[in-house]
C-alpha cells in the first residue's frame, strides 16, 4: 500500500520572484525525474518533480502560478504538507550527456544532474528562459559542470534566443549519449523532431488526479501511455509516436486543450 | 484470443467476459484502445454529463488496507467531447463500447440518450448511483425503486441502443431494485458501482484526506459485497447481469461468474494489477477452466 | 498504565480509551479477563439473548483481501449464564464491564434490561443491528429512526444503567438514528457493528463459503466507513461515541478519537495482532502523542 | 491471509468399523498436534488433528459420531472436501518420551510418533480404549517401536483395564524426558496430576468455531487460554492452573457442560 507522508517544512530557499525550493527530511528514495503529489489539505492536491534528494532530505522547486502555489508560498518553516510518492518513471544515466532545460521545468534536471555528477558523467547543461530573473539554479550548474549555457529571449543573461540557438549548433559538434530535455511542450517537440539520430529522454507534463493509474486524467494520444505511471519520463521513440505530444493536452474534465 | 475465452452478450459476441467498467481509465479514445487491446471483452466509458465537470477537487484519492477510497466528482469533457473519443475509439477498433451516462434527472438522462442514439457507441449504460439527489421519501435516487424504474423507462423509451442499469450497492433492497429495472425494459443491470462512502482523517493534520472529505470505496475489500448483491439480483431477474467489485484475478472472475454474472468488470485493478490485468485474468481464467474441466467460460455452472 | 492514556466515560475513570468491542473473545470470564488484563479499558461481553442460541452452522468465518465475513449467529449462553460470566470476572477484576444484549423485539429488550440491572455489570448496550426484523415500512430496525427511538426509550426508562446503542453501518442516513438515539434519552452510541452483509464463493464446489451464505464485514477494510459516520454522528449529537470499525494500530485508534469518538472500539484486530493489540495500540497510540505533541488522549484535537 | 483449500480426497482407508482415515495430496506444511478445520460445504465446519502429513501428502482420521463425520463416511474417492489451518500449537520433540492416546484421539499422537522417530526418539507407546476395536493403528505403531502397550477396559486387546493401569508402573521404572497425552479429558487430567516432575504435553479439543481466536469460542478458564490459537496443545504447567480442565466444556452456545 502507498502511505501518505506527513512532514514539517525543514526549509524554504527563494530561488527567484516567483520559485522556491521547500525542503523536507525524510528518506523518499526518489529517482531523478520522479514527482510526487502534495497537498496543503486546504484545497487541491498538485504533481511536482523531485528537485533534489539526498538518503535523508528532499526538495521540490515551486513555480507561483496558481492558487494551490500561492498559497504554498505563504507557508513558512516548520509548517506542514502532505505527500504520497514517488511516483513515475525516471530518466536513466549515460556517459556523455546533455540536459536541456526550459522556463520553470527545470527542476528535475537539477536532481538528474546531481545524479549523473555521482556517475562521473560528462555533463553539457543548456538552461533558457524568457528572461534572466526566471532562470533557475544558476549557481547549482555551474556547481555541476563547466559547460553550462544560458539562454534568454530578452539576452538579459547567456545567450539572447531560446535554447535551440544553443543546441542545433552544439549537436553539429559533440556526440551526446543521451539527451535529456524538459521545458514547454512545444520546445521538447522540436528537441525530439531534431534527435533523429542521438538517444533521448523527455519529461511530459500532464494534468493529474490520482497519479496510481487509474483515472485515466493523464493517459496521452495516441498510444495510451499513462504519464503518472509509465512518465513522465519518456523516450523520444515513443514520444515521437504520440500524435497527441506538442498538439494538445487535457484540461481537468479530460477536455482537449491545443498549445 | 483462446476461445474458451468467447462469451455472447445481448446477441454480441465477445472474445472475453472482462469489462472495462465505467471511470476507470475510460477518459480518452487512445487509453479505452489500449484497454481493449489488452484483451478486455468491451470496455465503457467513463459516465459522461451534460457539460464539462472537472470533478472535485485533490485530494481525489486515498488507500486503505484492502481498497482504495475516490471522490473523483464524476469529471468528464461531457456528452459531445466524450462521443468523439468514442468516434476515434471506432476508427481504429471494433470492440463494442458501452457509453456510460450519468444525470441529475428524468430530462438529464433523456437528452443524454439523444446524443448517444448519434453516436457510435454499442451499447448505454446510465449511471444510476448518484447519492446526492433524493425521492420524496428522502431515498438516495439509486435506493429508489420508483424513481430507477422511471430513469429506466424513460431512457428505454428512446434509446436505439440497449440500455444497461448501473446499480449503486448501498441499497437495502437490491431485489427490488433489480425487478424494477427488468420491468422498465433494462436489457442488462450492472453492478456494483462503489462502496459507502468512506472516509479518512489525516492525524497529523487533522483534515480528511479527500477534499470531499467523503469517497465511494472499491477494491478487493468490496468483492464480498458484489458477490452477494449479484448473487441476489441473478436471483430474481432474467436479463444478464455485469458483475463487477474488487475482481483481481481469475478466481474472482469465476467466482462472480458462477455467482450469476454474465459478464466481470474490472476497475480497481487496474491499480493492483497494472493495465495488463485483462490478459492475467483471462489467462487465469482459462488455468481455472482447465483445473476444474470445464469446457469453455459459457459452462460454468450457476450456484443454487 | 501511562497517566496520559486516561479518559473519563460517563463518570467513570478508564485506564485507556480502548474498548474490547461485543462478539470478540466476549463469551466466557477468563477471556474478558485476559483481555482487561491486556489493558482494554472497558470491555463488552458478547451479545446476551433470553434464551441460548447456538449460532450458524459452520463456516461460520471467511477471510478475504482487507477483512473477514462472519456469520456467528449471535450464539450465546443466554442471559442468565452470560450475567454468571460477568459475575464471576467481577470477582477478579473491577474494570468496568459493558453488557450487550439483543432482543428481537422491544419486549424482550425490556426482559434482558430487567436482567442487567440485576447483574453487576457497569453498562448496558443495545445491540440494534438485527437486520432480518423490519419495520412497518420494510425498512430494517437498526435503519429505522423510530424503531430505533422506541427501544431505546423504553429501555432507557426501566434501565438501572447507563445505556450505550449500538448501531449499523447500513443505514442511509445516520444522523437521523444517531439523533433519534440521543432524543430517546440514549447516554452514549456506539458505532459501528459489521459492514454489509457480504458473500464469498467457492469456486470449486460451487457453494457460498459461509453455511449461512451471508456475513457480515469486519476488519480493516471498514475503517474508511467507521471513521465517517463516527464523524457525521459527532456532528449532531453531545452524548459520547464508542467509534468501532477497522482499528489496527495506534494511529488508527487516535484517527478515530480525532474524528469524534470517546473510546475506540477493538474488535477483528485481535485476529491480525493478538490478544496483545491492546497493549500494542496504548504503546502506539503514546508514541503517536508524543510525536505530535500532545499532552494526552484527552487533549486531541477534533476534527472540524 | 488464511488460504481455504478445496481438495478430492486421495484415498479413504478404514481403520475400524467407525474410524475411517481421509488422504489428501497437498503440501500442508503442518506439524504435530495441529489442527485442521474441515467443511463438505453441506451443514458444519469441524476441527480435526492431522493424523499424518509428508511433504506432498496429509491425512485426517474420523470418528463417525454425529451428522457431520456421519456425511464424511458417505464421501468416496475423488469426492472434495475444503479445509482451512493448519491451525494451533504443537507437540515439541524430545529424546525419550512417553506417547499416551485414549480412544478416537489418538490420531495426532500417529503424526507424532512419525515426527519422533525421524528425530531418533526412544519412543514407548499405551494406547487404550474401551475394547478391541476401539483400538487405533495397531500396525502404525508397532512399526514405530517395539515398545507398544495396548489396554481395554473388557481385556480384549492387551492390558485389561485403563491406560493409567500401564503408566503408573511404567513411570515408577523408568524416565522420560516427556510424556505427550491425547485422549478422554478425565484421563488427561489424571495424567497431569500424576505428572509431578516430568515434564507433559497434552492435547486439549474444545468447541471451536472461528479457529482464528477471535470469537472466544473454544477460550478455556481460568487463564482464558484460546485453545485454537495457544492450543489444542498445552503444556502441564499452564493446564494445571486451568480449573476448568477436567471439569466442564463449552458447548456451542458457551453454556458450560460439566464432565
Ligand atoms: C509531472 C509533473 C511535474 C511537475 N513538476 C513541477 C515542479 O517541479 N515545479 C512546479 O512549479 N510545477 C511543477 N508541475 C506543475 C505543477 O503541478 C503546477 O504548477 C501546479 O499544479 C499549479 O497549481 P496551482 O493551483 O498553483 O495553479 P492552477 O491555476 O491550478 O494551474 C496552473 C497550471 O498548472 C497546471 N496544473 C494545475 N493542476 C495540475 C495538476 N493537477 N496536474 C498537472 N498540472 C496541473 C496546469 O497546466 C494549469 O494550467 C509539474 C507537473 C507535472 C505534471
Ligand atoms: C482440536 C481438535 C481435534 C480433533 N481431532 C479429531 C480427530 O482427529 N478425529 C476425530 O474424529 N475427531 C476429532 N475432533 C472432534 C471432531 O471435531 C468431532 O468429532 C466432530 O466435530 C463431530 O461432528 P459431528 O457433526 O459428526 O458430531 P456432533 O453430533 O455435532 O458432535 C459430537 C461431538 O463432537 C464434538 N464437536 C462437535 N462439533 C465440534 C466443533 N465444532 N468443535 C469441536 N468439537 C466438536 C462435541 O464434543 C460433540 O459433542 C477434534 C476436535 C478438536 C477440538
Ligand atoms: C476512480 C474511479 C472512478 C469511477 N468512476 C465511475 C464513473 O464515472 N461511473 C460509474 O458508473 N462508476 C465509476 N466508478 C465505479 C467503478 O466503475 C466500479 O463500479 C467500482 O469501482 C467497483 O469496482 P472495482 O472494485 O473493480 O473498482 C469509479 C471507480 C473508481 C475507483
Ligand atoms: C466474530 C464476530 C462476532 C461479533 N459479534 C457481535 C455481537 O455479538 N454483538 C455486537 O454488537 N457486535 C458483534 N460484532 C461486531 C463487532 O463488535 C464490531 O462492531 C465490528 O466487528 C467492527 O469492528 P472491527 O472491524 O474492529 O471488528 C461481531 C464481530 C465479529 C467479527
Ligand atoms: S493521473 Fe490518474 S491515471 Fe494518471
Ligand atoms: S474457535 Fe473462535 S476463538 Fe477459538
Amino acid at each position: 500500500m502507498d502511505r501518505r507522508i506527513t512532514l514539517e517544512i525543514k526549509n524554504i530557499r527563494k530561488e527567484s520572484k516567483s520559485v522556491k525550493t521547500f525542503t523536507f527530511s525524510y528518506n523518499l528514495n526518489a529517482k531523478p525525474g520522479q514527482f510526487i503529489m502534495l497537498t496543503d489539505f486546504e484545497c487541491g492536491e498538485k504533481p511536482f518533480s523531485i528537485s533534489d534528494c539526498t538518503d535523508n532530505e528532499f526538495s521540490i522547486t515551486v513555480k507561483k502560478i496558481g492558487e494551490f502555489t500561492t498559497r504554498l508560498f505563504q507557508l513558512k518553516k516548520g509548517d506542514v504538507l502532505s505527500f504520497r510518492g514517488p511516483y513515475g518513471s525516471s530518466f536513466s544515466l549515460s556517459d556523455k550527456v546533455l540536459l536541456i532545460g526550459g522556463g520553470y521545468a527545470v527542476p528535475p534536471l537539477l536532481f538528474l544532474s546531481k545524479m549523473l555528477k555521482k556517475y562521473n558523467a560528462d555533463i553539457t547543461i543548456i538552461n533558457g528562459a524568457k528572461t534572466k530573473e526566471d532562470i533557475l539554479f544558476i549557481e547549482n550548474f555551474k556547481r555541476i559542470t563547466d559547460k553550462v549555457f544560458f539562454t534568454t529571449d530578452d539576452g538579459s543573461l547567456g545567450n539572447k534566443g531560446t535554447v535551440m540557438s544553443i543546441v542545433s549548433p552544439l549537436l553539429q559538434n559533440e556526440k551526446f549519449d543521451m539527451i535529456y530535455a524538459s521545458g514547454p511542450e512545444p520546445m521538447l517537440k522540436k528537441i525530439v523532431d531534431m534527435c533523429d539520430t542521438i538517444p533521448c529522454e523527455v519529461l511530459i507534463e500532464r494534468y493529474m488526479k490520482c497519479a496510481i493509474g487509474i483515472c485515466g486524467q493523464c493517459v496521452i494520444d495516441s498510444l495510451g501511455i499513462i504519464i503518472c505511471k509509465e512518465g513522465p519520463v519518456l523516450d523520444k521513440e515513443v514520444v515521437k509516436r504520440l500524435s497527441e505530444f506538442g498538439v494538445y493536452k487535457r484540461n481537468a474534465s479530460g477536455k482537449r486543450v491545443y498549445f | 484470443m483462446d476461445k474458451k475465452l468467447k462469451v455472447e452478450f445481448l446477441g454480441m459476441n465477445l472474445e472475453s467476459p472482462l469489462v472495462l467498467t465505467s471511470g476507470i481509465m475510460g477518459l480518452s479514445y487512445s487509453s479505452l484502445l489500449r484497454m481493449a487491446k489488452n484483451t478486455a471483452g468491451i470496455i465503457t466509458t467513463k459516465s459522461l454529463t451534460l457539460v464539462p465537470r472537472k470533478g472535485h477537487k485533490g485530494p481525489v484519492i486515498a488507500e486503505f488496507n484492502g481498497g482504495i477510497l475516490n471522490s473523483m466528482g464524476l469529471c468528464n469533457p461531457g456528452i459531445e467531447d466524450g462521443l468523439k473519443e468514442v468516434s476515434e475509439f471506432k476508427r481504429y477498433s471494433s470492440k463494442p463500447v458501452i457509453v456510460s451516462i450519468f444525470g441529475n434527472s428524468i430530462e438529464e438522462f433523456e437528452k443524454l440518450t439523444e446524443y448517444v442514439n448519434h453516436s457510435e457507441g454499442d451499447f448505454i449504460e446510465l449511471n444510476l448511483s448518484c447519492p446526492n439527489v433524493f425521492d420524496e421519501f428522502g431515498l438516495p435516487i439509486s435506493a429508489s425503486k420508483d424513481k430507477v424504474y422511471q430513469i429506466v423507462k424513460s431512457v428505454k423509451s428512446i434509446s436505439k441502443l440497449p440500455v444497461i442499469a448501473k446499480l449503486s450497492p448501498n441499497v437495502y433492497n437490491i431485489k427490488e431494485i433489480a425487478i424494477s429495472c427488468e420491468n422498465a425494459g433494462a436489457d442488462a443491470i450492472c453492478l456494483i458501482n462503489t462502496v459507502g462512502t468512506g472516509m479518512l482523517i489525516d492525524i497529523k493534520m487533522v483534515k480528511p484526506i479527500l477534499h470531499n472529505k467523503f469517497g465511494g470505496i472499491s477494491g478487493p475489500c468490496v468483492k464480498p459485497i458484489a458477490i452477494k448483491l449479484v448473487y441476489e439480483a441473478h436471483q430474481c431477474v432474467d436479463i444478464p447481469i455485469i458483475g463487477v467489485g474488487g475482481v483481481l484475478t481469475g478466481e474472482d472472475a469465476v467466482e462472480m461468474l458462477i455467482t450469476g454474472a454474465n459478464l466481470v468488470g474490472i476497475g480497481s485493478g487496474i491499480y493492483y494489477r497494472g493495465v495488463e490485468i485483462f490478459e492475467k485474468i483471462n489467462d487465469e481464467i482459462l488455468q481455472v477452466l482447465t483445473e476444474n474441466k470445464y469446457e469453455d467460460v459459457s459452462s460454468l455452472p450457476y450456484l443454487k
